[in-house]
């Protein structure tokens, strides 16, 4: 009963076509929205917001470029950690070269970089197509990686072959570099994913997302129906290596705050985040964002929520019960809701639609 | 139709005449299997051309070959006047040429309006940043195609599974579905692969009022592959009968039906 | 190019020797992708987690032999369970799903396993399964080229059980019938196979496959949950070869491996060494642009 | 009852556990003893806490968020955890302990006034092993035209000795040859054993980690390449890493600062007071290991640093500015050594306000088949050679990294 | 020529009944309820239809009966269902295959990269008794459909719709069923096949003594081969008796056969889209 669209008539197709034509979703957006930018800033204590926020943020967006790809094109890839690698690369290079501009401008133009490396290696996918197509991938996964270590250029030369992030400012307070406080890069971070949702389901509601959810669905009656499939493949490659880029980006500069690609942009990174997309739902945006809620904060909050709770663990157990609990719980969200967590939350708002009867 | 559907047909109602497609000396095989062998045969403008034929004669193969799917090995088809090596589907869908399958291929993920969206691909022009706004142009641009799909939506009578994914659709909605995404293409050819297989009579004779509407106001030629002999007989101008791979008739209904070769070979006992 | 020929011929046979240790795991891999359809990211940690059972049981003090039983009832365990918790109520559902409960499964054997044997890595009972040691060394081309006993040994298991299973998958019924589900869940069920029984089967041939794949990788280096790593070198090999064709996972693996091995000693040193990491993927990129589904995998069927 | 809460980065599960658990179990038993044995330092209990990290930099940085607050000193435990902590332990006024791990620039005190690397850092260590060489050879002099081979991980950490033996190489006149290995290849060194076959270096240095060092060992006795001639930096020494070879492993060397086995009075009280009393989950037979050893080591550094502390301010429950102090005056020398028990265990280290590491000596240790054994004696690194790249480094990290803090903490009058 | 079925006493059917469905309810997706309640009697040795448009609900009793439904997500909440003197609902669908009940499903599902004679043989999968049976009968299914020898080496996945279908109905009989429920078999199928296809279940029907439950949308057919039909709408049956009194009922002529007042009007003349009333809704 209460969640209803009865009442609610379109008059025009722009409101028809609204990302959310139901009132009751605006609402919902506005409050989450309200969430995360007062309350959870307000309430939050430092470690909450700089190692579960952040992080859940950062890989949100990266598990929304790979959706796009995976989600909503079904091209299936194991490269997105390379690519937020060369994201983060690229966005220290750019640091050096131009340090007077700012550097969230930078962090949005270093996503160019990975986009085009995207398109680089998304080209085979023009032959190769499923599982097979993850060889491409991987072999971007793998070169970048050993390039990452072996072109010193690329780190400038540091001695710990690592990026050394820099101190830069916003509005004379800084929001990279270690006196950045955890709220500021938290607001920092949430504005980026904020405006890049926005942009991406604008994209995804539009004639570029039909021609990706076409080229997924059944690829020849979409060339049949004049969808170029390399241009398809392609701009999904693109769009979605810029914000796996973007996110890489992040993740070394609002989130770890330096690190080198060997040790933070692994193979296990690119398998992590192609899960959340799995388990948050293919094709859907807030799926991403649940997808990386399960598997980033989740296993965290277990770790160090258990003894919290006074469950007698630490150290080595509660690891142990971390990975089997999780583990455990993919499983059976996948057997009650094989199409994700997004799908979950849909079937939720039907039942709140016909609530009290039971269909 | 309203003044709006008029305004969705792109060609002008033409008389029946002027040869659209030809299709000369085709041979296609797969390996050992000759699918189709040495067939030849014309559609003109504005007809409805039926192409009949036991199961596995080649006919399903013949659109494929029509819209770049297939390529056959000998013989040559000639679109417009023009003769088209290799044509790739997605040019054969450019100059005009619009197809629903045997199978059903709709793109199962999305909602019948995003399918039927999805035929209005090549109309729409508006790049990349406008639609990574979603505002001004492009939004203006989605209307006015949107009500182009709304009209044909209202045609088809699917108004009520609008947002349903089609997935889930019982099979004759969806080839409706399939039916309206190919429209809203608005081709000049259009080929209709078994339309009506897997549909009662009733919702047979909305199918055929369909097609002869489209062929009727928007001046469509009609290619069709149908294993309804009623149907076949009653909608098609001219029929052509395939037996393995080989053009064993071509004519009026009257004609094929009376044809002893064509009864033997797939008719059997004739109704 | 050749200025050593001895070490030319020493670095084929490494070739070939990691070729069929990488066959190996890709074995177990292929096997779960043809019988249903699921690329199986478990086959690396159930690897582990055989090789751990094995030796955890020895230094419990059962005999060799008898541990290796105790495993392969660990396995079958292992096997059947999966099927009840995990395969049957995700009955055809798309691979992508399955494939992220083989994931749920990873994190759940890596705790598990963790919490039972412990973190610190362990001796591969090697002697005591009297696998072979030492060395042959041929002196031919002005040179030694020495080849480990037990590399040899493992080229003979390997290519016996590619062998025995490729021929199982062709011509019995119920080889026929995995293929079958791997086509098609739903067409299966109708037709009567029943899936659970056809999982437990390949989840259990796969087991057997991941335990002596661990004795032998094991045998290398030493047994702890680093061992999972290896498991990502099977990717290249199974794309090369095909997900489906169990052939496939030898011809790929051998191609990999000496193309890797010779990549690494000539070029590498070119560019800095260590290209082995990724040069398997651009072979196998390379192949696949000629064949999209593989060297043997089966034709992606494209009709309407 | 006073304490004071020290959180250590164990690593007791994922891929490096091998080597963690070791050393998670030596810093625990370590300061259980003290807490048995003395009631605590000068009568403060420490409260030894572990948080996991599984050697994952994630994990790592979100135990750093976890415990900042709470404990006096911050023991990273990996090279990745290190180098992402040393901003912010600037800014939150935390030491860091990375003991001979870390970021070897972090030695100079003005730069880091909050990183100490005791006893020494990759560099000394690859001096040590040049020095070792020559030792072996019969003099600097023997080294010209020599070959030395570079084993390490492909990652930051394996790359720390290059650009020393570089130099020392061009001193020298030696030849240094880089065989990398990539982490996804650490079980798999086939090919890289080839090209050793081919380029028959004189000596292997091993910068290796993890699993990647018992297959070195086995792959090296397969090559039949002489075992005495491959030396691991410290933390390729573990006794796993060197029983993986067998009975041929005998003679595998590896770099070592403190001494292995059980009979010190140290080791003695911790099976005295902690193990048979049960009071700790280490199996007996493993007390005594180098890497348990090792972790003893770095607990008696904290200890000392607590004490040290203690004797500066005059406090007993002591911050974490205090712990600086305390890190930066530690001063453990021969007669201290003999009192905690630890003569002959550990060689004597001294850090300055300048010097956070103080590059003190090392020894080659030898594997004898079933433990491990000092073979020849301590070894000077070469600090002249090491410092100036350490300044250089330090300096070349402050400028990139925009307005780095200036050091404001004033240096202690006897240091 | 479709007397030969009418003969069949109904009684008989009704003494004896092999498979009955009692009032069941099935919901898909935990939220759409699709069947509100069927009920259906199928006797041994019988021929019964199941009629209806589009959406009826016709496909999903079939796999409620076959327990398909579970592979969709959808399940049988209410009612049971009884095959051969057991209930069958919550057993899994190679038991019931075991038991002699058998599909053949809407829309040709067969292994698209296995052989057309390996699909045959799967049909074999549950038999037992030796291969020398089982080679007799893929004869048998060959001279059924010669189209099928034909093509008998080639990947099921190439062969044109028509030969698919053949090839699903050749697999189910394969398995020597007591019972087949056939799904849209004239789906696709060129006259004269569809002529022989019910021909070929009436042989299997009177020599075999199988009994078809079939979901038909080529009403003549179906009916001039049933012995008994139901009519489905919207999850209901809303109709049903003796196919030849149902052939004389004026709706079912009207919106079924298409023989309204005697003559069959042709397609042309259809103008408006038919939007009648239903029997209920
Ligand atoms: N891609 C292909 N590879 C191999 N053989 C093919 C392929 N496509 C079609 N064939 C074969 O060509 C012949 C004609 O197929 P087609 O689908 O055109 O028949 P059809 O006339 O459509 O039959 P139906 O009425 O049953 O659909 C069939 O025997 C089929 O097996
Ligand atoms: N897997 C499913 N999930 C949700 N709804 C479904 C599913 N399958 C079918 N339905 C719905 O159930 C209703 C009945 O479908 P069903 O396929 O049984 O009808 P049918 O009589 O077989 O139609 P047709 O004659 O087209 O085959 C339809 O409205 C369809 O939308
Ligand atoms: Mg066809
Ligand atoms: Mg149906």
């Amino acid at each position: 009963m209460f969640y209803r669209e009865a009442g609610q008539y379109k008059s025009t197709y722009a409101a028809d076509m609204a990302v959310f034509p139901l009132r009751q979703d605006r609402i919902g957006i506005a409050v989450i929205l309200a969430i995360a930018f007062i309350v959870i800033p307000l309430t939050g204590n430092d470690f909450f917001i700089a190692s579960v926020m952040i992080p859940f943020l950062v890989l949100s967006l990266a598990a929304i470029g790979l959706n796009i790809l995976t989600g909503y094109t079904g091209l299936i890839s194991l490269g997105t950690a390379a690519f937020m690698g060369v994201g983060a690369y690229s966005c220290y290079k750019l640091t050096t070269f131009f340090p007077g501009v700012n550097i969230i401008v930078l962090i949005l133009l270093s996503g160019l970089f990975s986009a085009a490396i995207g398109v680089l290696f998304g080209l085979p996918s023009l032959r190769i197509k499923g599982f097979y197509l993850a060889v491409a991938t991987l072999a971007a996964q793998f070169f970048l990686q050993w390039a990452f270590v072996r072109v010193p250029w690329l780190f400038n030369y540091n001695a710990s072959g690592a990026i050394e992030v820099p101190q830069r400012t916003l509005f004379g307070l800084p929001i990279t570099g270690a006196s950045a406080t955890p709220e500021t890069r938290y607001f920092v971070c949430l504005g980026l994913v904020v405006v890049l949702t926005w942009f991406a389901s604008n994209l995804v509601h539009g004639k570029l997302g039909r021609s990706w959810m076409a080229v997924r669905d059944m690829d020849i009656a979409a060339e049949l129906m004049g969808i170029k499939l390399l241009n398809a493949k392609l701009t999904a490659f693109a769009v979605s290596s810029y914000f796996a880029g973007v996110a890489g980006a992040m993740m070394i500069f609002l989130w770890y705050g330096g690190g080198e690609a060997n040790d933070v942009f692994t193979i296990r990174l690119s398998f992590t985040i192609l899960f959340m997309v799995i388990i948050g739902g293919l094709g859907s945006l807030i799926g991403s964002f649940f997808g990386a809620a399960f598997l980033s904060a989740l296993p965290t909050a277990l770790k160090f929520g258990l003894p919290a709770l006074g469950v007698p663990i630490g150290g080595a157990t509660a690891e142990h019960v971390t990975f089997m609990l999780v583990g455990a719980l993919i499983i059976v969200f996948l057997i009650v809701e094989p199409h994700g967590l997004a799908r979950l939350w849909q079937i939720g708002k039907q039942k709140l639609r016909t609530w009290p009867f039971p269909y | 139709m309203n003044a709006h559907s008029m305004a969705v047909a792109g060609a002008p109602v033409t008389h029946k005449g002027e040869v659209l497609l030809s299709v000369e000396n085709v041979s296609l095989r797969f390996g050992g299997v000759k699918a189709i062998s040495d067939v030849s045969f014309d559609i003109r403008k504005g007809e409805i051309r039926a192409i009949i034929g036991p199961n596995g004669a080649g006919k399903t193969s013949m659109l494929n070959c029509i819209n770049g799917f297939y390529h056959p090995q000998e013989g040559r088809i000639t679109y417009k006047g023009v003769r088209r090596a290799k044509v790739r589907p997605h040019q054969a869908a450019a100059a005009g040429i619009a197809r629903t399958f045997q199978n059903v291929a709709l793109f199962k993920g999305m909602s019948t309006l995003d399918n039927i969206m999805t035929g209005r691909t090549l109309k729409m022009r508006k790049g990349f940043f406008w639609q990574a706004l979603r505002h001004g142009p492009a939004m203006s641009e989605e209307i006015e195609h949107r009500k182009v799909v709304e009209d044909i939506i209202d045609f088809l009578q699917i108004q009520h599974i609008r947002k349903l994914p089609v997935g889930k659709l019982p099979y004759g909605l969806q080839k409706r579905v399939e039916l309206g995404r190919a429209l809203a293409m608005e081709p000049e050819l259009l080929l209709l692969d078994e339309p009506m297989a897997g549909m009662n009579l009733e919702e047979k004779e909305d199918m055929c009022r369909f097609i002869l509407d489209v062929n009727n106001q928007f001046g469509t030629t009609i290619a069709l592959i149908e294993h309804d002999m009623g149907v076949v007989m009653d909608l098609s101008d001219r029929v052509v009968v395939l037996e393995y791979g080989r053009k064993i008739a071509d004519g009026t209904p009257a004609e094929v039906k009376a044809d002893q070769r064509v009864i033997d070979a797939y008719l059997g006992v004739a109704h | 190019m050749v200025q050593a020929p001895d070490l030319l011929a020493q670095t084929i046979w490494e070739g070939l020797v990691s070729g069929v240790l990488y066959a190996l795991i890709a074995l177990g891999f292929v096997l779960i992708f043809k019988a249903s359809g699921v690329f199986n990211f478990a086959q690396g940690i159930m690897v582990v987690f055989a090789a751990l059972t094995l030796v955890g049981l020895y230094e419990k003090g059962v005999p060799a032999f008898l541990a290796v039983i105790l495993t392969l009832g660990v396995m079958f365990a292992l096997a059947v369970t999966i099927e009840r918790v995990v395969l049957r109520p995700l009955v055809n559902q798309p691979d992508i799903i399955l494939f992220m409960a083989t994931f749920g499964i990873t994190y759940f054997l890596i705790g598990f396993g963790e919490a039972i044997f412990g973190g610190n890595p362990k001796q591969m009972i090697a002697e005591q399964l009297y696998l072979p040691k030492g060395a042959i060394d041929l002196k031919i081309l002005g040179g030694i080229v020495s080849l480990q006993k037990i590399d040899i040994a493992a080229a003979i298991i390997a290519s016996l059980m590619i062998a025995v299973l490729a021929l199982f998958f062709q011509y019995t019924r119920i080889g026929r019938a995995l293929r079958a589900v791997a086509d098609s869940h739903k067409a299966a069920l109708s037709v009567g196979i029943s899936l659970n029984q056809i999982w437990v089967i390949v989840w259990f041939t796969a087991g057997i496959v991941a335990l002596i794949t661990g004795i032998m990788w094991g045998a290398r280096s030493d047994v702890s949950f680093a061992l999972e790593i290896v498991a990502l070198k099977a990717l290249p090999v199974l794309i090369l070869g095909g997900f489906t064709s169990i052939p496939g996972a030898i011809v790929g693996g051998l191609i990999i491996g000496i193309g890797e091995k010779l990549g690494e000693f000539y070029w590498g040193p070119l560019i800095g060494g260590g290209i082995e990491s990724w040069l398997a993927y651009f072979i196998a990129l390379g192949f696949l642009l000629f064949r999209p589904q593989g060297l043997f995998g089966d034709k992606i069927i494209e009709r309407i | 009852q006073e304490t004071i809460y020290f959180s250590n980065n164990a690593y007791r599960t994922g891929p490096f556990s091998g080597s963690g658990i070791p050393i998670g179990d030596g810093m625990r038993d370590y300061i259980s003893m003290i807490n048995e044995r003395d009631g605590g330092v000068n009568g403060v209990k420490i409260i030894y806490e572990e948080c996991e990290t599984g050697y994952d930099t994630k994990k790592s940085i979100e135990c750093y968020e976890q415990v900042k607050s709470k404990t006096i000193v911050y023991s990273p435990w990996s090279t990745g955890a290190t180098l992402a902590a040393i901003p912010r332990a600037h800014v939150d006024k935390l030491p860091i302990l990375s003991m001979a791990y870390g970021l070897s620039a972090s030695a100079d005190g003005t730069s880091f006034p909050w990183v100490f690397i005791p006893p020494l850092t990759y560099w000394d260590g690859a001096s040590v092993m040049v020095k070792h060489m020559a030792a072996e050879l019969g003099g600097m002099d023997k080294l010209k035209g020599k070959k030395l081979g570079l084993i390490h991980l492909d990652a930051p950490f394996g790359k720390e000795p290059i650009p020393v033996l570089e130099n020392l190489a061009k001193k020298y006149g030696f030849e240094l040859k880089l065989y990398p290995v990539a982490a996804a290849d650490m079980q798999n060194q086939g090919s890289l054993w080839l090209s050793i076959r081919r380029d028959r270096p004189d000596f292997l240095y091993n910068q290796g980690w993890g699993a990647m060092n018992p297959t070195a060992v086995k792959e090296a006795i397969k090559n039949n390449f002489p075992i005495n001639k491959l030396v691991g930096v410290w933390w390729a020494g573990g006794d796993d890493d060197a029983r993986a070879g067998g009975a041929e492993a005998k003679g595998y060397r590896s770099l070592n600062f403190n001494a292995a086995g059980q009979n010190f009075p140290v080791i003695q009280d911790i099976l005295k007071h902690v193990v048979d009393k049960g009071k700790s989950t280490t199996p007996k037979e493993k007390v005594g290991e180098n890497l348990y050893n090792r972790g003893v080591y770095n607990s008696m550094l904290v200890v000392e640093a607590i004490r040290t502390a203690q004797k500066l301010t005059g406090k007993k429950v002591i911050t974490p500015e205090d712990m600086r102090r305390g890190l930066e005056n530690l001063n453990v020398d021969e007669a201290r050594l003999k009192e905690i028990g630890m003569a002959g265990f550990a060689s004597p280290v001294k850090v300055s306000c300048t010097d956070h590491s103080g590059h003190h000596k090392a020894y080659v240790a030898e594997w004898d088949g079933t433990k491990w054994t000092q073979k020849g004696d301590w070894i000077e690194p070469m600090k002249d050679e090491v410092r100036p790249l350490i300044e250089a480094n330090a300096k070349d990290y402050v400028e990139k990294a925009g307005n780095w803090p200036k050091r404001t903490e004033p240096c202690e009058k006897s240091s | 020529m479709s007397t030969a079925t009418i003969e069949k006493p109904a009684s008989a059917a009704a003494t004896d009944t092999i498979l009955s469905l009692n009032n069941i309810e099935v919901i898909y997706d935990h939220v759409i309820l699709v069947l509100k309640g069927v009920s259906l009697q199928v006797p041994r040795k019988g021929i019964v239809a199941i009629l209806g448009a589009n959406g009826a609900g016709k496909t999903t009793t079939l796999k409620a009966i076959s327990n398909l439904l579970k592979a969709e997500r959808g399940e049988v909440t209410k009612g049971s269902i009884v095959f051969d003197g057991e209930r069958v609902d919550r057993m899994s669908p190679n038991e019931l295959v075991r038991r002699g009940c058998i599909q053949v499903m809407e829309g040709r599902h067969c292994f698209g990269h296995l052989s057309i004679e390996e699909n045959l043989l799967t049909g074999a999968f549950t038999r037992r008794d030796g291969n020398a049976a089982i080679k007799r009968d893929l004869e048998k299914i060959y001279e059924l459909f010669p189209r099928l020898k034909q093509r008998r080496n080639s990947q099921a996945g190439y062969t044109s719709g028509g030969e698919q279908q053949m090839c699903a109905i050749g697999r189910a009989m394969m398995s020597k069923p007591k019972m087949i429920l056939l799904d849209e078999p004239s789906m696709g199928l060129a006259p004269q096949i569809v002529e022989e296809i019910f021909e070929i279940v009436r042989q299997l029907n009177d020599s075999e003594g199988v009994s078809f439950l079939v979901a038909e949308q080529n009403t003549n057919m179906a009916l001039r081969y049933a012995t008994y039909g139901y009519i489905m709408e919207t999850g209901r049956v809303v109709m049903d008796g003796e196919a030849n009194m149902l052939r004389e009922n004026e709706d079912v002529k009207e919106f079924y056969l298409g023989v309204a007042e005697g003559d069959k009007k042709s397609f042309r003349e259809v103008k408006s889209y038919k939007r009648r009333k239903r029997w209920l809704s």
